[in-house]
């Protein structure tokens, strides 16, 4: 008997416990569904139209009443039920062991349960180890017998309770509705979710970088070493994140802006047709091609053009640095990569401008780039700041392209040619490879990824704000 | 009333033309009602029927009625449903109808009326006189109300040119009467009311004009002044 | 002009004189403002056009690749020295396939050579991890062993861009028949060339080759005489002296046809030697060095050696983590787009996560990768480099983009539909779940493939949760360390070689055609599906 | 005599004397407020079963918001909130115990703008009875289909191309379509919301004489922009201005001799 | 119309109140007129003057056409305006109106064609009973008119009460006519056309109610047999 | 007396006589196609000046297309293609010669819907002239703008808040303001596109009377769905049914007594 169950609890401890479980959730899903649709039938002596809900509502109730309480069993023991048992044989295991501290406990336990999912694992020979393994896989069937025990006895009870419910004038559907809109709720709330754990971790690292770092040195600081750890004075980053944004905006702004206009008021159909795709084209170019085409294409030709400037006669010998990889050259190509970004958001600004008002321009006798001028852009106006302000929040958190063409030079100069850095860059450098999450140098990129986070809010916040109040204007 | 032109469909809102037909229908009825009460009242001036004299006079009051409600439908049919051009002269002209056909039955009442202030021994060839007027009033009144179902022109041309008839009748019994006054004064009394009769039937043949009239405007929507009718109207012009 | 109606002289014509004047001005700005437009426009397409002209013809170069042919007999001593055929065994025995093929090349073009130096140049033709291919043929047929095969090995990859015209601006020139030869193989030989026309092109190339270059770069000649290579020592009006490079070791004979080869860098300056090349062109006119389309492009795994890696665990590696993304980011996303849409009062907790939500789809990418470190790995424990975790970023990071896509074609579903829903008794989720969403799948789903596609060219935040890490193996699961497509990208274009450029813009191609087929079957659903209400 | 007399008005049932037993739904000091702001001030209101009862009155005045009460379709407006007792056949529809989902099917609803759902023909018909269960089988469910057009005097249109699409059809028979749709559901009462305002004159003409056809089997509530379409198609008619009701009677008398002088100035043009 | 009644303001479109207002101020432009041939006929009449009498009758035709005028306003006052209410009730009495306002005319002329008829030494009594007669329905026109102008309820009411006088000095004057004709059966003749005259004089008195009540249709919306009015029209009823 | 007769229709000039005399634009033989589809069929049209001529006809008739052709609003359509001639004070518009933008500032449109530009009341009106540089200076601009408002009615009400947007005003308003800003570039001929149909019916009312006034110094044509309002406002009425012109009236004729059966169906609420 002591054998069978060993074996049981046992067999349970290896079996793919998951797949099992999502059967049979699915075979009670659907027998509950068919029960409580005829039970409905029955309780509607046949008519349907006497019901307060269809018949499939009522097997959708049940069903939900079934499988709801069971589901949310397991999800529970799937979060839980393994460190429950971790726990317990933890407690269980000899004093010598439980006093090797929380670490090194926790790594002889991983490798207990490694051995214990190896089914045809030879014997260690260690017989300590071997008796924790066993006894692991033992306490991980009991509680996953448990687990489907407590399940089925949930499932057992909603099914019946449900059942019980069951009547004409039962509204089964603003049931089952109810439990579709909790769902979707969750779903909504995922997005929160994520807000709260970017602003959590990025504040939390961060307020443990600055307990090392003063805030006034960090923000204040014109030099920046944080690979040596030594110096975390944030400007040159700062610095060279709004250059290369404003160079980037100095070639997207003018162009992206005229050609939607062009686009959305002057061209035929079919030109649209064609360079409209053209131009989402390279919104669709992902950043590290671009940053490939910095690096190997422009960043070349910037160079060449420094030099170029450089031997000019009277210009300063070496009046611009004329570095292999510069701001300029990031920021040129940063710059056509936000130019759909400018352009479709333009568009749409531009678009949604009514026509009624262009008639009304030209029924007074102006000319087209008149109505544009002066009729179409002020009443767009508004959105098309907004695609900037976009834009330029976009600018300040673009990573590839600066990682590959601006450099790593953290300084303070006003020459499109040197090589400066980014706060992104510098995030980049300071977590790749193997990081160790203490150091004041790991620290620093949440440092500096709070910052970034913060600017590039204001500037959505406010872009949104605007776009929000252009498109109750026109909606 | 619609419904007899080839070319006019029904109104996409059929209780429109149901009402414009209900409208119609009902002025035939009155129409009927007042060829029926010129022809009793006729009657019993030659009989010296006196009951039927007082019938008739009673049965204005169903006309007076019937012309009421008439009038309440146009208002009705303006307020509610808008008629426009060939709608609303139909609307109007039954309007028109209307007054004259009560018109027609008021006056066939004073004839009923005056019928009971004679004495039964008035001078047969008068009373014969009426009779003849009679027949010719109720005849044209015939015709007009025909006119007005079939919404024809030329039938309501016709008409027109019947009233000189009527009016050659009035105004030879006019003088006819006068003589026999002359002639015999214990009857100027009866004959007064004889002559007063044969006016009324005179009148009578105006309104019949008048309906005629209106069925032209509504046909054509001109008014029946119009050059080629003139020619035919000229000598009918005016009250009798 | 303000009296309403114009005077009788106006009537007939349009416009007064400085009205027609002003008219004119008026249409010169429109042009210009039109140019303006149009110059834009222009801009932005020449941009595009040189970035895709940049990157393809980069690319061009790395869709083919040389192979050298060798033709050996698989020595069983040496390919398996235990004698057990064990499969695993010889397919790890890089090492003595390695050498079966050094001695095969050793054999042809220095038998008996005895220097290192010379030797480990000319084994450099090809690098070690280059038979790993054979090794594991030869480990699925174990019976070949013994039997005499032809395989092919990848040239290195300084050759092979060599080959390619990466390493240097060079030259090949007729020089027609030498009329004399002096000196020893060992020596140096002096030749004297007939045609002095032909001796005055080589200097004049080996002269225009050292005007362009900077510094103390001499440039190089290479001759050859019949099967023999030398190298231009000196040249003195029509005689050459030479020195012994490569090939037959004899002794040329007067009348030989001599070409000669003249390479702008020196050999210094190159990463390719003068013999290596003298035995690639020996090797190619034997037919045994040829170009063929680069499969291992796809085939391959990462690897240190650009002529060796491929993009195959990396692609493998992006559709794990897409297939995580995907499974977090479209039903979840649509989910709460419905629900925002079609379900949530309007009060302060919607407008705040409304607000949230389009913040969050500007929020830059690497904050997501910050939060992956911070939670996922830092705080959750999960393991660096997997698709698991890059897959949960990505969701994330497109989790608002698929819900922002999904409301709008919620939005985009006139009212009137759901008030026709409710009106004949249906109640909100059935309108809902009936009709609004149906019409609005077509939109959902581009919504979804575009966010996808941002998705799979994303690279900073998977740099920051590892998956920069260096994966020579296919991964199997969502689990398994890997890598993705950018993340291999960025590697790569970081790689010192210059064989890794090329590389990189093939890797790129092969990126962009992922998303391409992806925004094809967007626009496709776009097109088909697409109402206007 | 008399007896045509009566004949002549037998079209128009007189009303006011038996009124008070056909009354379909009894609307008792109905507010709403949207917000903190009241769209209707306290209007009571008996619709009569078997008539068409207009409401008419200037732009915000407040006609649609109350039309909207009686199917409980402000209920999908969040900041809208109605007081007041809503009778019909004697039960508060506004009670806790009505579900306005299935208050819905018992009074249709049809809006300004011809709104088809995107599918046949057929499954716009259908939908409504599927929902509920009101046929059991394809078969019936085809008679369902069948009827409701009938009713609605599109059948002859589309009998031929029940699966073409709903939207493929002209604006007019789209609204047609949608009275069919509602008709389905077998409702007792219709409430329209300007259903011609989006329609050419003839659609118009066409829909108005539906409307005067369906007044034989169902309690009909119009909202109307149009003084003009109110006379055609209503035999009663309410006047509302600013969220009141002004004054509510028969068409005829509201439109050839109204009581109140702000009816008889909005009626003949006037104006404030 | 619109303009006499305190809460009735403007119309938005104020081509509309101009028109009803022209339109109105025509018909009181027809009623003088009609009043004026009244009095005229009248004093042709009396004073035997034939040139006079032609003049009314030539009247009658500017009268004629005020009325085909008005009617042609009001055909497209409905058609192009669509009155409602208050407006549609004054079109409608305006229809009335001119019309009985043309009849007044056409019995005016009626009268002055009579009085070429006659020889100028007619029974002075008889003559003056006739202008006994035109003085009060030449009032009672005027009171009509006055209460249209007004559009003042009472005043109709009190022009509905005075057509009792006159049916009273009708049937009077009929009496004593007959006695004189008795008496001298010369006078058979021109009596005769007194008589008519006397009839033609009733007549217009009729016609200046149906104004009056025309004019309470339009103010009240009720047709003029309603309860408060009945008790006071009871003798008037029905035509003379 | 027949002075009366005469003073009596004296605010209704006698057209039909002196028409040849007054006509400002004079349309030949106009076809209009959109891509393949004709959407007009030879129409050709006299229209006076000082007066206002509506065109009505059942929805998709082509009589807004028409208008369009007026001031050649087509040519903003890229499909469509006039044919025929328009001359207006016997000039051709469709000539070479002639700038569409020239003839807009003589041919004013207002639209169906009140279309202001998203600025200053005052802005809205001085846009016209200072493009076309009708007015010199400042003074003279706010002499122009103050005169437009006044026309169409407008200046009361907005005088003491010129600066505040345009779209602030009221639907009525904003129409005016529209009707404004075309005449602030003295047009000689105003074209309205269904100008009242987003109007309530008291901001109609409003726009009817102010177009009856402007009718004594411009030529004015109207497209309208409503056939009242037509009736209102004209003085002549074309009828145009599938893309022809029927009829071409007197308003008064067209609408008390047609000629052509269709006119006649279509009026009275019959149809085909």
């Amino acid at each position: 008997m002591d054998y069978q169950c060993g074996r049981m609890l046992e067999t349970f401890g290896h079996l793919p416990v998951a797949w099992l479980l999502f059967a049979v959730l699915a075979v009670a899903g659907f027998v509950s569904f068919f029960a409580g649709r005829t039970q409905a039938v029955t309780v509607g002596h046949g008519q349907t139209e006497r019901l307060n809900s269809q018949p499939n509502y009522h097997g959708y109730f049940v069903a939900m009443a079934t499988i709801g309480p069971a589901a949310v069993i397991l999800v529970l023991y799937a979060l839980f039920g393994d460190s429950i048992v971790r726990a317990q044989l933890a407690s269980e295991l000899p004093q010598r062991i439980r006093d090797l501290g929380s670490l090194e406990l926790g790594q002889y336990i991983d490798r207990i349960s490694e051995q214990a999912a190896r089914r045809d694992a030879a014997s260690t020979g260690n017989a300590l180890f071997d008796a924790a393994t066993s006894r692991y896989t033992d306490l991980l069937g009991l509680s996953r017998i448990i687990a489907v025990l407590a399940a089925l006895a949930a499932a057992g009870l909603g099914f019946f309770f449900a059942r019980r419910q069951l009547s004409v004038h039962f509204r089964a559907r603003s049931r089952v509705e109810d439990g579709i809109k909790f769902m979707l709720f969750l779903c909504a709330g995922i997005a929160v979710l994520t807000t709260i754990g970017i602003v959590a971790s990025l504040f939390f690292e961060a307020m443990r970088f600055f307990s090392r770092v003063s805030v006034f040195s960090f923000i204040f600081g014109t030099e920046w070493n944080a690979q040596t750890g030594a110096d975390f004075g944030a400007i040159p980053l700062f610095f060279g994140t709004f250059m290369i944004a404003f160079l980037a905006m100095l070639v997207a702004a003018p162009i992206g802006l005229l050609s939607a206009i062009y686009l959305s008021e002057y061209a035929s159909p079919r030109f649209r047709g064609v360079v409209k795709p053209i131009l989402e084209l390279l919104a669709g170019i992902p950043t590290v091609v671009y940053g490939f085409f910095a690096l190997q294409f422009v960043a070349p030709i910037v160079r060449a053009g420094a030099n170029w400037v450089n031997g000019l006669p009277f210009v300063p010998d070496g009046l611009l640095a004329a570095q292999p990889t510069s701001a300029l050259a990031a920021g040129i190509v940063m710059g056509i990569m936000i130019i759909p970004f400018v352009s479709s958001l333009s568009d749409d600004v531009i678009n949604a401008v009514p026509q009624t008002l262009r008639d009304g321009a030209y029924a007074i006798g102006a000319t087209k780039s008149e109505t544009v001028k002066q009729v179409v852009m002020p009443a767009a106006l508004p959105g098309v700041i907004a695609a900037l302000l976009l834009a330029v929040s976009r600018a300040i958190g673009e990573t590839m392209i600066v990682v590959m063409a601006a450099g790593q030079r953290a300084q303070i100069t006003p020459d499109p040619t040197a090589d400066l850095t980014t706060i992104t860059v510098q995030i980049v450098a300071l977590l790749t490879g193997d990081t160790e999450f203490d150091s004041a140098k790991t620290l620093s990129a949440f440092a500096l990824g709070f910052v970034l986070f913060i600017v590039t809010l204001i500037f959505n916040l406010i872009a949104l704000r605007v776009v929000q109040r252009y498109r109750e204007k026109y909606e | 009333m619609a419904r007899n032109e080839a070319y006019m469909s029904e109104h996409i809102v059929t209780a429109f033309t149901d009402e414009l037909e209900h409208l119609s229908a009902n002025l035939l009825r009155m129409g009927g009602l007042a060829e029926a009460m010129i022809n009793d009242a006729s009657r019993a001036v030659v009989t010296y029927d006196l009951e039927l004299a007082r019938q008739v006079i009673k049965r204005d009051k169903s006309i007076d009625e019937l012309e009421a409600e008439a009038e309440k439908a146009i208002i009705r049919l303006i307020a509610l449903r808008h008629p426009m051009a060939a709608d609303l002269r139909a609307v109007l002209g039954a309007m028109k109808l209307a007054g004259d056909i009560e018109r027609i039955g008021d006056l066939c009442k004073n004839i009923g009326k005056r019928c009971l202030e004679l004495t039964g021994d008035e001078n047969r060839a008068a009373v014969k006189g009426i009779e003849r007027m009679s027949r010719a009033v109720s005849h044209q009144l015939q015709m007009a109300l025909d006119a007005y179902l079939r919404q024809d022109v030329d039938a309501a041309i016709r008409v027109l040119e019947l009233d000189d008839d009527i009016d050659d009748h009035y105004m030879s019994f006019f003088r006819e009467t006068l003589t026999y006054m002359m002639e015999d004064p214990r009857q100027i009394g009866s004959n007064t009311h004889l002559m007063f009769m044969a006016k009324n039937l005179e009148r009578i043949g105006d309104h019949a004009t008048n309906i005629a009239k209106a069925v032209y405007y509504m046909v054509t929507g001109e008014t029946a002044t119009g050059d080629h009718v003139e020619a035919r109207l000229k000598q009918s012009g005016g009250a009798g | 002009m303000n009296s309403p109606a114009p005077s009788p002289s106006e009537k007939g014509s349009f416009g007064s004189a400085a009205a027609m004047k002003r008219l004119k001005q008026r249409h010169r700005a429109e042009m210009r403002f039109k140019l303006y437009g149009q110059l834009a426009i222009g801009i932005a397409i020449v941009a595009l056009v040189t970035l895709l002209i940049s990157i393809f013809g980069q690319a061009s170069s790395a869709f083919s690749r040389n192979v050298l042919t060798f033709d050996v007999r698989l020595d069983a001593e040496q390919v398996d020295p235990s004698g057990e055929r064990d499969p695993e065994a010889i397919a790890r025995n890089v090492s003595g396939f390695n050498l079966l093929l050094q001695d095969n090349l050793a054999e042809d073009f220095l038998p008996g050579e005895t220097d290192r130096a010379r030797l480990r140049e000319l084994y450099g033709m090809f690098t070690r991890l280059a038979v790993l291919p054979i090794a594991r043929k030869t480990a699925e047929n174990p019976e070949i062993i013994g039997t005499g095969q032809e395989f092919r090995v990848a040239l290195a990859d300084d050759i092979d861009l060599y080959l390619k015209g990466g390493v240097s601006e060079r030259k090949s020139l007729k020089l027609g028949e030498i009329q004399d030869v002096t000196g020893t193989l060992d020596d140096g030989i002096d030749v004297t060339f007939a045609d002095m026309k032909a001796v005055e092109d080589l200097r004049s190339a080996l002269e225009t080759f050292r005007e362009r270059s900077e510094g103390d770069n001499q440039p190089a000649a290479l001759i050859q005489l019949g099967e023999t290579w030398f190298r231009l020592q000196d040249i003195d009006g029509r005689t050459a002296s030479l020195t012994y490079l490569a090939g037959a070791s004899t002794m040329p004979a007067a009348g030989t046809n001599a070409s000669t080869l003249v390479l702008e860098q020196s050999e210094e300056n190159r990463t390719v030697s003068d013999r290596q090349i003298a035995w690639t062109m020996l090797l190619k006119e034997d037919g045994r060095v040829k170009s063929v389309f680069n499969t291992s492009l796809f085939s391959h795994s990462d690897s240190t050696y650009p002529e060796l890696a491929g993009t195959a665990a990396a692609v493998v590696g992006s559709l794990w983590t897409m297939l995580v993304t995907a499974l977090l980011a479209i039903p979840v996303g649509i989910f709460a787009a419905v629900y925002l849409e079609e379900f949530a009062t309007k009060n302060r907790m919607t407008d705040l996560i409304e607000v949230n939500i389009n913040n969050l789809a500007a929020v830059p990418s690497i904050v997501f990768g910050l939060l992956g470190a911070a939670v996922f790995i830092n705080f959750l424990g999960l393991p660096r480099s997997v698709p698991l975790v890059g897959g949960l970023v990505l969701g994330l990071l497109v989790l608002p983009t698929v819900i922002i896509a999904s409301r709008a074609a919620l939005k985009a579903v006139p009212p009137s539909i759901r008030d026709a829903a409710l009106g004949v008794g249906a109640s909100q989720t059935q309108a809902v779940f009936h009709h609004v969403v149906p019409l609005a799948a077509p939109g959902i789903l581009t919504g979804s493939i575009i966010g996808m596609a941002r998705a799979l060219g994303e690279t900073a935040p998977l740099l920051l949760i590892g998956m920069v890490a260096f994966v020579a193996e296919v991964p199997d699961g969502p689990t398994d360390e890997s890598t993705v497509l950018p993340v291999l990208i960025y590697k790569w274009s970081t790689g010192a070689e210059r064989a890794w450029e090329p590389q990189t813009a093939a890797a790129i191609i092969v990126l962009l055609v992922f998303l391409v087929l992806m925004n094809l079957i967007a626009i496709i659903l776009r097109r088909r599906f697409e109402r206007r209400w | 005599m008399d007896g045509n007399v009566e004949d002549f008005t037998e079209t128009r049932p007189k009303q006011a004397h038996t009124m008070s037993e056909m009354i379909k739904v009894d609307c008792r000091n109905i507010d709403v407020f949207y917000g903190d702001k009241q769209a209707i001030y306290d209007i009571s209101l008996a619709i009569q079963d078997r008539a068409v009862t207009s409401f008419i009155g200037p732009s915000g005045c407040g006609k649609s918001t109350f039309l909207r009460c009686i199917n409980r379709m402000n209920d999908t407006i969040e900041t809208a909130k109605v007081s007041g007792q809503i009778y019909m056949d004697g039960a508060d529809i506004n009670d806790h115990s009505i579900d306005p989902v299935l208050l819905r099917s018992r009074v249709g609803m049809v809006f300004q703008k011809p709104n088809p759902f995107p599918k046949s023909i057929y499954d716009n018909i259908a939908y409504g009875p599927r929902i509920h269960g009101l046929a059991s089988g394809k078969q019936e469910l085809d008679e369902v289909v069948e009827s409701a057009l009938r009713k609605a005097g599109l059948w002859d249109e589309v009998k031929d191309r029940l699966q073409a699409p709903g939207t493929s059809l002209s604006g007019g028979q789209q609204q047609r379509l949608c009275i069919a749709r509602a008709i389905a559901v077998s409702p007792e009462v219709i409430l329209m919301d300007e259903p011609c305002s989006a329609l050419d004159p003839i659609a118009t003409a066409r829909i108005e004489e539906l409307i005067d056809e369906l007044r034989e089997r169902y309690c009909i509530v119009i909202v109307t922009h149009s003084m003009q379409q109110a006379a055609r198609v209503s035999q009663r008619t309410a006047f509302f201005h600013l969220g009141k009701l002004i004054e509510y009677g028969d068409t005829e008398q509201i439109f050839t001799n109204p009581v109140d002088s702000k009816t008889q100035d909005y009626i003949t043009g006037r104006y404030g």
